[in-house]
């Protein structure tokens, strides 16, 4: 975020949850419109590793809890995989994997006061 | 009926002509972090930009020189080298973005990194700058520039609540994120009232040979090409509040505000967000371009002129030929383009007052302007401006810093 | 007439209406006993960057001298030459044959010539 | 003779913004305007302009520059001083002196 080095601890933390949620959705959207054929498969593939790349990168500091970011990471992988190997039906278990830990992520927010 | 055809030419062009990298941008980041909140700073952004343009084309027409010449004239060239500095820097940052822009939008298309596509993006708007007249190029890109109603469209689509717009009309500053918000307001202000579209206009105006009986085609142009040209933005504004904000994203990226549209027009949406922001871009690119050399070689007097074959116009040639091809090296090297674009629109907003500050001389002085000069709502409007003006560029020089 | 409002930083264009440059210096001859006599209009990159600071005036001098059309001084047009003060100073001369289009005219025989189409 | 010839020889751009001080060292305010007028066939300098004033009516934004300063709460702003070229000593550009003190000057 544009803002992020003057503020303090608390808010960086938020700010890196927050990032890694709009990446999150990013992810998910982009997903549900690959799957619905409105994407082509080029862009579909780079935002998909993107968001993969900005979420590891907003992860640095260990906001996340290590199971979870996990998860992410290897759902991400697969909705790759899936692009990548244009499986549309198969995609659709991913992405209710990556709601699922969307979810999660959400109420981690929530928790430590995080709102958007 | 060639008086209205002009009219309709004049406001199809400021359409396109007006929406560029920072106003998508802008509004995009404004729309997907604050929902509604920031539709005000494009209003006002608007009303102020109508205003000055119009005196930037008055000016033109009435004196026959650009409002560069004048500055320089009235102000001596001590003065003239401030703003013409300024605007040389900001003029090369956001010629970088615009090329950007293009490129990302070649890169959401193709799937071709964009840092492969900023070379042959800069050589075609060289070529069309070389081998291209004035009308060519105002009229012909700017048409295709068309294609960006598609936000309007697509805002009447998402149905949008009217309350909830109406209150976005009202200034607020939020309980979080202030440093954040003012930001993009400051930026979304900067990248309405650019510098660059008043230099650029007035010396369209030199270059279409105005005089004053096109005042009234110009007070047209200015008032509804610009107003219909703030409503596309306003459309990018209302879209990414409408479809991005709720699932939570917030564009810190291109490839996020390319989703803006899937929702209601699927595929096409996609190509069609592509098509919006390359074309915009790639007419904002030509102008940004060609604003450049006619504000240097304004200021030496130089012959200048996009009509003129260039080996009539050595110097404003090279100028133009040597500055795009140096701001695409700035995403050669791979510069993030909405980070470059953000950053410069701020910075436009930081130069704003020694831009705007001339005209309230200028367009009181009987010489440049006869019977035609600014009345107490022109002068108002400028005045409020500048102070507006003078605030953004206190207030943005502290973000930026904070914005690291 | 105000010299420095309406002559100095003006545009200046020959008979033909050419742009050739701007009033970058206004020379006058100090007599005794006399009001001062306005002799010359110069323009040219070295007056114009000693207005700004005496030090750049040398450095722009150095360049020109080893860059381009290697034009140093600037040019004196007689204000005998001058034949209209209005927005812009018409002077009674030809461009083409002073040095004010020097750079001009080493550009484009340097670099719009040698670019297709700029023949 | 030629090098007497060539110190008699004035760029008035480079006078713009000098400080002018009277011939008891007091500052009258610098040069901002240079007025010439056709005698008997030749253009010379009958004038200069002196002080902030005098960059106002230069940029001949009297009236609005007059309208904002009184808004900004200046009660009277006085004209800049018009001096005729034969009061100003220009033998070293860079100080230009009246020849005479600001009080003579205004009484003329």
């Amino acid at each position: 975020m544009l803002v992020a080095c003057s503020q303090s601890p608390q808010d960086k933390q938020g700010d890196a949850i927050t990032t890694t949620q709009s990446w999150i959705a990013t992810a998910r959207m982009t997903g549900e419109a690959w799957q619905q054929g409105k994407l082509p498969d080029a862009y579909t593939e780079q935002t998909l590793i993107k968001s993969q790349q900005k979420i590891v990168q907003q992860n640095r500091s260990k906001v996340i809890p290590s199971p979870l970011s996990e998860q992410l990471q290897q759902t991400l992988r697969q909705m790759i995989a899936d692009v990548q190997q244009h499986r549309r039906n198969t995609i659709a278990s991913s992405l209710e994997k990556l709601s699922n830990e969307q979810h999660q992520l959400e109420s981690l927010a929530k928790n430590r006061g995080v709102q958007r | 009926m060639s008086k209205l055809f002009e009219i309709a030419l004049g406001i199809i062009t400021s359409i396109g002509g007006f929406l560029d990298v920072g106003a998508i941008a802008t509004a995009a980041e404004a729309g997907s972090n604050f929902g509604f909140q920031l539709i005000w700073a494009i209003v006002l952004g608007t009303v102020c930009v109508v205003f000055l343009v119009e005196m930037s084309g008055r000016l033109a027409a009435v004196s026959k020189h650009t409002l560069a010449d004048a500055i320089r004239e009235r102000f001596g060239f001590n003065f003239y080298i401030l703003p013409l500095i300024a605007e040389v820097i900001v003029d090369f940052l956001v010629l970088g973005a615009e090329i950007g822009g293009v490129c990302i939008a070649l890169q959401l298309v193709t799937g071709v990194h964009f840092q492969w596509w900023a070379l042959p993006v800069a050589f075609a708007i060289w070529l069309l700058l070389w081998k291209g007249t004035f009308g060519l190029i105002e009229n012909g890109i700017s048409l295709l520039g068309l294609v960006t109603l598609g936000f309007v469209v697509a805002t009447f689509e998402l149905r949008p609540a009217l309350p909830a717009l109406a209150k976005g009309l009202l200034p607020t500053v939020p309980h979080q994120d202030t440093a954040h918000y003012l930001f993009i307001a400051v930026s979304i202000l900067g990248a309405l009232i650019s510098p660059y579209l008043f230099y650029f206009y007035s010396s369209g105006a030199v270059e279409d040979e105005w005089d004053e009986s096109d005042l009234g085609v110009n007070r047209a142009v200015a008032g509804l090409g610009m107003g219909f040209g703030s409503i596309v933005s306003l459309g990018v504004l209302i879209v990414a509040a409408q479809v991005l904000h709720p699932q939570g994203i917030q564009v810190d990226s291109y490839e996020q505000a390319a989703l803006m549209l899937t929702q209601t027009f699927g595929y096409w949406g996609f190509i069609l967000f592509a098509a919006s922001l390359g074309i915009a871009c790639f007419g904002a690119a030509l102008e940004v371009n060609l604003d450049t050399a006619y504000v240097t070689a304004q200021a030496f007097g130089w012959n200048w002129g996009e009509n003129l074959h260039p080996k009539q116009a050595a110097r404003f040639s090279s100028v133009y030929t040597v500055f795009v091809f140096l701001a695409a090296l700035l995403m050669v090297i791979g510069t993030d383009p909405l980070q470059l674009t953000l950053f410069s629109m701020a910075l436009t907003a930081v130069i704003l007052p020694i831009t705007i500050i001339p005209f309230l001389v200028l367009m009181n002085d009987p010489e440049y302007v006869g019977q035609h000069h600014n009345g107490w709502i022109s002068n108002g409007v400028v005045i409020f401006t500048i102070a507006l003006a003078f605030i953004l560029a206190i207030v943005a020089i502290p973000l930026e810093i904070i914005g690291g | 007439m105000d010299l420095i409002r309406d002559v100095l930083d003006n545009q200046i264009v020959d008979r033909n209406q050419r742009k050739m440059g701007k009033v970058d210096g206004i020379v006058v001859k100090l007599r005794d006993d006399r009001p001062p006599r306005l002799t010359y209009l110069e323009t040219g990159a070295t007056t114009l960057a000693r207005r700004l600071h005496p030090r750049l005036h040398d450095w722009v001098a150095n360049l020109a001298s080893c860059w381009g059309a290697k034009q140093t001084k600037s040019l004196r047009i007689p204000w005998e030459k001058v034949r209209n003060v209005g927005i812009d100073v018409e002077v009674d001369i030809e461009a083409e044959q002073t040095s004010a289009l020097a750079y001009e005219i080493w550009l484009r025989e340097h670099l719009i010539k040698r670019i297709p189409g700029g023949q | 003779m030629l090098d007497h010839e060539m110190s008699r020889e004035l760029h008035l751009e480079l006078l713009l913004g000098k400080l002018v001080t009277d011939s008891r060292g007091d500052r009258l305010g610098r040069i901002e305007e240079v007025r010439a007028e056709e005698q008997a066939g030749e253009w010379v300098i009958v004038e200069y302009l002196v002080g902030f004033a005098a960059i106002v009516e230069r940029l001949s934004a009297w009236n609005i520059g007059t309208a904002l300063l009184q808004l900004l709460g200046a009660r009277k702003l006085h004209h800049g001083h018009c001096v005729p070229w034969h009061k100003l000593d220009l033998s070293d550009p860079e100080h230009p002196r009246l020849t005479c003190t600001i009080a003579e000057l205004q009484g003329l």
